[in-house]
């Protein structure tokens, strides 16, 4: 499994993210961090397909987010394996 | 009558140029000398027969530039150290035919792109020798933004007058400060003269400058940057018809160098004297003023408006000086030239990276002569 | 090795400005080299002048940042006379099509193997919002402050009738569509371009009631008509809206061509 | 006098504004002598911003900042990176709710961000809330000519916020808000 | 006025080699201002740096003969600066094909009212026959001694692709078409190109097997195609020889223009 | 062993430049130096890895140069007066990026296109400032045939020893002239000190140059013209990295030039010093020449074969001089420079129109003075 | 009546007006006149259109010659009507 | 002892390679040394075309004509430009068929561009001529080295003709036909 993480380092939160995510796993942010920056909140990120399914099909899914996020602020870490549950997923 | 305004030394070169009746912007955007065109861009298209452009690159922004000065309207560019280099051709084409045109340069930090937002005066020398051939120009340099603009105005009066390029070498520091300015409500005025029906044009008078024939007003006038004789025909191959042209193109400005020499002077009987033009003016005039705190009056200055043609003259204005300190934004310019006139040491004092010389960095030098 | 290999992250963050796009099409190109699996030795960055040629200085392999405009003549230099490497030129829309226009041109004559990506803000934005030749009729910059009153161009059909092999355009949202044409651009041989229509909040969007990123996000999500939907609209007669452009690929051939490594 | 007073904060703040304003108002308002100089450079876009301003009554030769004894900041990236030297006998105005670190030399606390975004409506006024401040704090110039530089400085409609935002800073000193 | 009258007498015979297409192109166009009836006073030639560029002198006007490539950039400086004058500009494949390009495709995008005569004689003439942009793949020149390798612009496909109002082409030898296309051109608001190819048989014509000036002349004559006829051709699906070129009219639009007097 | 050849001066440089392995050549033609390009366009296709390129202008020629020096090999351009005004934004480029290369300038009179088939030496000073901001460089001036040839190898060595553009600044007079040249097999060879593996690439060694590391060999070297540490990244902003690297590109050539100073003495001994750099130097060896003849032994001559950096510890090599001659193909360039460092009096003897000074004019000169 | 003429202190001698002219009027020279050039011969000169008709229809009719000549050396000047006689036009 | 020789005619007779053929055989078939130099320039186009030659046994230091002594004349505006002005000790060679005018100095007249039409069918040759009267004439160089210039400096496949014309030069100054 893996984990969408969203380095704070980076972000300049432009919330260019929130508007692309097929899954609206972007939330736009609504408290400063201490550089000032409103980075987004990830909601429900194991929804996410590449997080779900790329060790699957042993290649990239999605990665819209990623790819797009102009800060190189989002990547996937490794995660152990969520505990199963119900995933609602919203097309 | 007069207005004040706060404004930044870029914008009081484009307001100088309003007020000297310029009509031609052509130029390209490079920090830190863009403000001038964005002024121009915004108060040009209201003012009757002007007009601001912005050309592809510098090169056709100095020739959209000459080829306005032609029409007979007073055209300007603003750019700065890549933009200027890549000018050069074309200035030397503006020497050649003598035609008129203000050209703005705000140093910044070179060679190449170096610092784009940092104060330097690094270009002083290529103004002078940055294009090919021999050649002599005006060069022009202030140290406020109340000169930015009185300086912007007489480099047109001066273009006009000797029909030549002429450089407001200012530097970032002063382009981009803003400080208090007084805007007259008219400004003196020196213009083209004419060329005589029937004269050839370019034929010099005594002042070895030739009238002025703006295109279509029926003098024909053929433009070359080749050699050409006084019809302006092309003779390429007459050794001593490029001699005649090139002599007095290069007389007709620097014959005149002590005669329009723009500068001032404080404390003729100093024995420390300091040569300054531009920013760093501006921390020679700190010292200056600290030092009669001091209860002191060694120190003098000669600071210059006008730097090329060099006014080597003043120099003597001096009689006890003992050393010249010349500050500079660049490793030591017109050091070089002052060097060459006079025998009393001179002391460069170079300071690059984008930052003015302290009062007190000048202060300690002058202190070693005291 | 992953895009993310090719990045010089001892240099991130990046000097953009929150928003722009300039970030999301560095990523595209990494991403397509390293889908290629080209060396990172092998592979030389090259650019102008402005904040689209500062992509180079993020990358960790051999990189030239040149002079304003000039990118592909010292780009021309290198390839030619090391036909070995790969070379990808990163500039915009005023390195390329103000002061850059003539080596532009030339080297799609000359079909030299390069791969250029423009980025195109419709603006010049390292030097804070002058117009470039890109500037859409009536838009407003620095420059413009009444509106553009030049017509723009068009790169690609520039780029088509100079002879380039590859062109085509996307946008800085397009991430997908755009790595594949930066992969096509890439494996072509001769020369490629690949026109980035992108946001610059900073300096363009505000100027132009685009205030917020997502703005020019969704003007660039909405007015991008694929080029096989404009040739069906052009045999309608319909015309495009002054705000829409056409992405796609405009031509992909192969005439001769300088400077192949064999 | 010569006073020397230096903004700063990140882009989009208009720390740069803010320091023209209080140069114009000096300059054009108060009969003063001022010169604002301002950092560039595309450091300065992601980074923090800075701008200075030389007031005095006499003219003002050397005109870049030396010591620099008012400092208004409106990020933490700016406080370090222009305000952690401040001398021991400067005075700071700090956006309390973007700066966390303090300094060693008297400071103004100024909520001026959240206060604009509460009682204003528009977190864009926060500089022009801490020029009130500093104005309040230091008299540095006259407040009738800080007004007057503001008037003729902001875009055509937004007059109105922009001088309760300097009244709601005048406010934030008076009441005492800011006080060490 | 006739064109005769538009000569400065005192300057010719000119500089030309016998048998120099330039002196042709030369009496077309003075005969296509006599014939529109232009003012002298009013009518400007601006050139750059090549034989072609040597025209102006030869006219009996104000003109500007400047820096090699740059005759477009001096004249969008005369032609916005005041409108009122005609300007036509004389250059060569080498000074606007190659160290033009920029300014040439930049006044194509803005359309500002010049006419330009482009005299391509496949070489830089001045300088004693180096190969030029124009130079088709294969023939030789001083710089190409094994053979040019790289293809050539067709100048006027990109003065289309740019956005020229008016765009056509003849040659030195079609005298009487060349001078109704430049009065066309005259006559066309905005900006206007006329590519005239051209015999150089001191530097081009004895290098490419083309030894006598006759033989110059008879392959213009021979192997221009007009362009409707290569339309037909192209329906046909045949291709030019390579040395084959199209000539006639290629646009004549009205996009919006600059500089045109009121 | 070596071949006699009865060449041109410019044929004679591009011989040079081959012998000296130049592999890439990238220019744009221009009279009076196109048999340059020209003989190379022959010649460079033939050798392997050669590589000869028509650029669309002189900007690209200069462009492309420095990017095939990046690749590790030898490259040049040649050019002329209006050339050479269009590199100077890329040649500071090449300056402050450390990039070897070479120039060649044929000087013919300008300014402008002034008179494109005539002799001068009228771009010595844009040679050396013709670039925003402060730098140094190296140039070098033939005044034979075999010199052309010599000096073109010297300058590729120096360029490589240096890191810098290095500037051959012939003329018409001797590109153009065919002589007696004699062609070693071999020629003197000095590369690239190369980067050691893992050292940041602008971090200089102790003679203040950094090795170079070609593109293509795994150092990842980021390239900019922008003021840059010594990893190569932008620092635009910091004034002590720009002082730093700034002095750094000056003094690591100006420290070494009485010491790569190329120069021939005649007559140490002598009270009327002629000092003369490139086609002069034939007119005044012909008058030290002459005075033999007449029994005289007063005139003495110091040549530059090297001017720029200018190695002003050779003018105290003739103790008694009482005046230095200078004669130049301009209104007096090196001259001044002369000026600023000795207390001899300097008499520049100015030639310009194309033709070279006549013995007789020369020695009518020194006769003022004998 | 107008007389054909050519100017030879212009004419260069490249004989293009001996391939464009209808009636071939114009034929190489060959004799080198004192600047070394052989300037073309006129062939029975009264044919040409443009002499005979130009008057008459108050306009320039082929002018071809003239036009193409690079060196501005063909022209036509004023002349006494040619006296009545044969003409033989060959197409 | 030092040899300057000035050739002109118009361009297209081969002034420039006669000259350099002269000097090549001078420098490396006869172990002396030579400069030569010409005229460029647009003006050279249509009108006169000139190259000189100095020829020495000694190094050559100022490496241009001063007083030339040997002038080889194939154009009228070749004569009045560069060879009007010899002086009375010079020598000239003139293609008598095309320059009208004569010297003041001693001359020869070689009809070699008639001779170059009539004899070998090729009018193109008549600088070869020129060359072999000249060293005939002058015997400024050998002729061995002469032959060897021409061989080394023509195109392949027309070393014959260009022999043969050299020698015709020689045989119209041995026949006496060029005697002033
Ligand atoms: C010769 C020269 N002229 C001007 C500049 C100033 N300059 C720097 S970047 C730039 C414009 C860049 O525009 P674009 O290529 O569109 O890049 P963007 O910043 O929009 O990505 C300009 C004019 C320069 N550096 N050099
Ligand atoms: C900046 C610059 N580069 C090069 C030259 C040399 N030059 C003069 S004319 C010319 C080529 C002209 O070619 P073209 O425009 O085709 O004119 P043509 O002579 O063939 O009519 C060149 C390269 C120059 N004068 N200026
Ligand atoms: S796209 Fe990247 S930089 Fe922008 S808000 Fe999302 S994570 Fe942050
Ligand atoms: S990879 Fe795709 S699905 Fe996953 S978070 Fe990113 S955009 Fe959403
Ligand atoms: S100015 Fe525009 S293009 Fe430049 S970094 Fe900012 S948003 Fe991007
Ligand atoms: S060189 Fe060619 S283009 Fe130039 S004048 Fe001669 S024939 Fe004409
Ligand atoms: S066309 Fe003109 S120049 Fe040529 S031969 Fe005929 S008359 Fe003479
Ligand atoms: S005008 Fe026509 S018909 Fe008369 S001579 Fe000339 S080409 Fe022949
Ligand atoms: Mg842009
Ligand atoms: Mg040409």
């Amino acid at each position: 499994m893996m984990k969408l993480f969203i380095d704070e380092t980076r972000c300049k939160g432009c919330n260019i993210c929130t508007m692309v995510c097929p899954y609206s796993i972007f939330t736009p942010g609504d408290t400063p961090n201490r550089r000032g920056i409103y980075v987004p909140v990830l909601d429900r990120p194991e929804r996410c397909t590449n997080c779900r399914l790329t060790y699957l099909y042993g290649r990239q899914l999605c990665g819209v987010c990623s790819m797009i996020c102009p800060d190189q602020a989002i990547s996937w870490i490794a995660d152990e394996p969520y505990s199963a549950r119900c995933v609602v997923i919203e097309y | 009558m007069s207005r004040t305004e706060f404004f930044q030394g870029n914008i009081a070169c484009a307001e100088g140029a309003l007020a000297a009746g310029c009509r031609f912007f052509g130029g390209y955007p490079i920090t830190p000398s863009t403000e001038v065109a964005e002024h121009l861009a915004l108060k040009l298209p209201k003012v009757k027969g002007g007009c601001f452009i912005q050309m592809e690159d510098e090169i056709a922004g100095i020739a959209a530039v000459i080829g306005a000065s032609w029409t007979g309207v007073r055209a300007m560019t603003a750019t700065s150290g890549p933009g200027f280099s890549l000018m050069m051709e074309n200035i030397g084409y503006a020497i050649m035919t003598e035609t008129p045109c203000v050209i703005v340069n705000i140093q910044r930090g070179g060679p190449s792109t170096g610092q784009p937002t940092m104060a330097a005066q690094g270009d002083m020398m290529q103004c002078r020798f940055g294009s090919h051939g021999d050649s002599s120009i005006i060069a022009l340099c202030p140290a406020s933004v109340q000169e930015c603009f009185e300086l912007t105005v007489k480099a047109f009066n001066l273009a006009d007058q000797f029909r030549t390029p002429v450089f407001l070498m200012a530097d970032e520091a002063i382009g981009h400060m803003r400080e208090r300015i007084s805007i007259p409500d008219s400004v003196p005025y020196t213009g083209r003269k004419p060329a005589e029906k029937d004269t050839l044009p370019f034929k010099p008078d005594e002042d070895l400058i030739p009238g002025f024939a703006p295109f279509g007003s029926g003098h024909h006038v053929p433009v070359t940057g080749l050699t050409h004789d006084w019809r302006g025909y092309p003779a390429t191959t007459n050794p001593d018809l490029h001699a005649e042209l090139v002599s007095r193109l290069y007389h007709k400005i620097e014959d005149k160098r002590n005669g329009i020499a723009d500068y001032e002077i404080e404390n003729r009987e100093a024995s420390v004297v300091f040569i300054c033009y531009g920013a760093p003016a501006r921390t020679v005039a700190q010292v200056l003023h600290d030092q009669k705190h001091d209860g002191k009056d060694d120190l003098g200055c000669l600071r210059l408006r006008i730097v090329w043609p060099f006014p080597e003259a003043l120099l003597e204005q001096f009689p006890h000086a003992s050393v010249f300190i010349v500050p500079e934004l660049n490793l030591g310019m017109i050091s070089r030239e002052i060097q060459r006139h006079t025998a009393v040491p001179v002391r460069s004092v170079s300071k690059i990276g984008g930052e003015l010389h302290t009062p007190r960095e000048l202060l300690q030098v002058a202190e070693e002569y005291r | 090795m992953t895009r993310d290999d090719w990045y010089r992250h001892d240099r991130l963050p990046h000097i953009y400005c929150s928003g722009c796009g300039n970030g999301s099409i560095i990523n595209c190109v990494l991403e397509a080299v390293s889908d290629i699996g080209w060396n990172i030795d092998e592979t030389v960055f090259i650019s102008g002048i402005g904040c689209s040629s500062r992509a180079p200085g993020y990358i960790q392999t051999d990189s030239l940042h040149t002079t304003h405009g000039r990118a592909i003549a010292f780009a021309t230099g290198v390839k030619l006379a090391n036909p070995d490497l790969h070379i990808v030129i990163f500039t915009g829309d005023g390195d390329l099509g103000a002061i850059g226009g003539n080596h532009f041109i030339h080297a799609c004559r000359r079909n030299i193997d390069l791969t250029v990506i423009c980025i195109n803000n419709y603006i010049y934005g390292m030097t804070g919002g002058q117009g470039s030749p890109l500037t859409p009729y009536g838009k407003k910059s620095t420059t413009t402050p009444y509106g553009a009153c030049e017509m723009p161009f068009d790169l690609c059909n520039l780029a088509v009738a100079a002879g380039a092999n590859y062109v085509s355009r996307w946008t800085s949202y397009h991430v997908t569509e755009l790595t594949k044409a930066v992969t096509a651009g890439l494996l072509t041989e001769g020369f490629s371009f690949i026109e980035v229509i992108s946001q610059c909040p900073t300096s363009y969007g505000r100027r132009n009631s685009l205030r917020e990123v997502s703005d020019q996000i969704l003007y660039l999500k909405n007015n991008a008509v694929l080029h096989q939907r404009w040739k069906r609209m052009q045999e309608k007669g319909e015309d495009l809206s002054s705000d829409q452009f056409v992405v796609g690929e405009f031509i992909r051939q192969s005439r001769p061509s300088m400077g192949v490594s064999r | 006098m010569r006073h020397e007073v230096r903004f700063s904060g990140f882009g989009g703040q208009g720390i740069i504004l803010s320091a023209v304003i209080l140069g114009r108002a000096a300059v054009l308002y108060d009969n003063k002598n001022a010169v604002q100089t301002q950092v560039y450079g595309p450091e300065a876009r992601g980074g923090a911003s800075m701008s200075a301003v030389i007031i005095d009554d006499e003219d003002i030769l050397f005109p870049k900042v030396i010591n620099p004894n008012i400092f208004v900041i409106m990020s933490q990236e700016g406080f370090l990176k222009y305000g952690a030297g401040a001398p021991g006998n400067a005075v700071m105005l700090l956006d309390s709710g973007l700066v966390h670190d303090r300094p060693s030399c008297r400071y103004y606390e100024i909520p001026a961000s959240r206060e604009a975004k509460d009682r204003l409506g528009k977190i864009i006024v926060a500089n022009i809330v801490m020029l009130g401040s500093l104005v309040a704090a230091t008299g540095i110039i006259t407040k009738e000519a800080l007004e007057a530089g503001i008037l003729s400085s902001v875009p055509k409609g937004t007059e109105d916020l922009n001088i309760r935002a300097m009244k709601l800073g005048f406010d934030l000193i008076m009441e005492g808000k800011g006080e060490p």
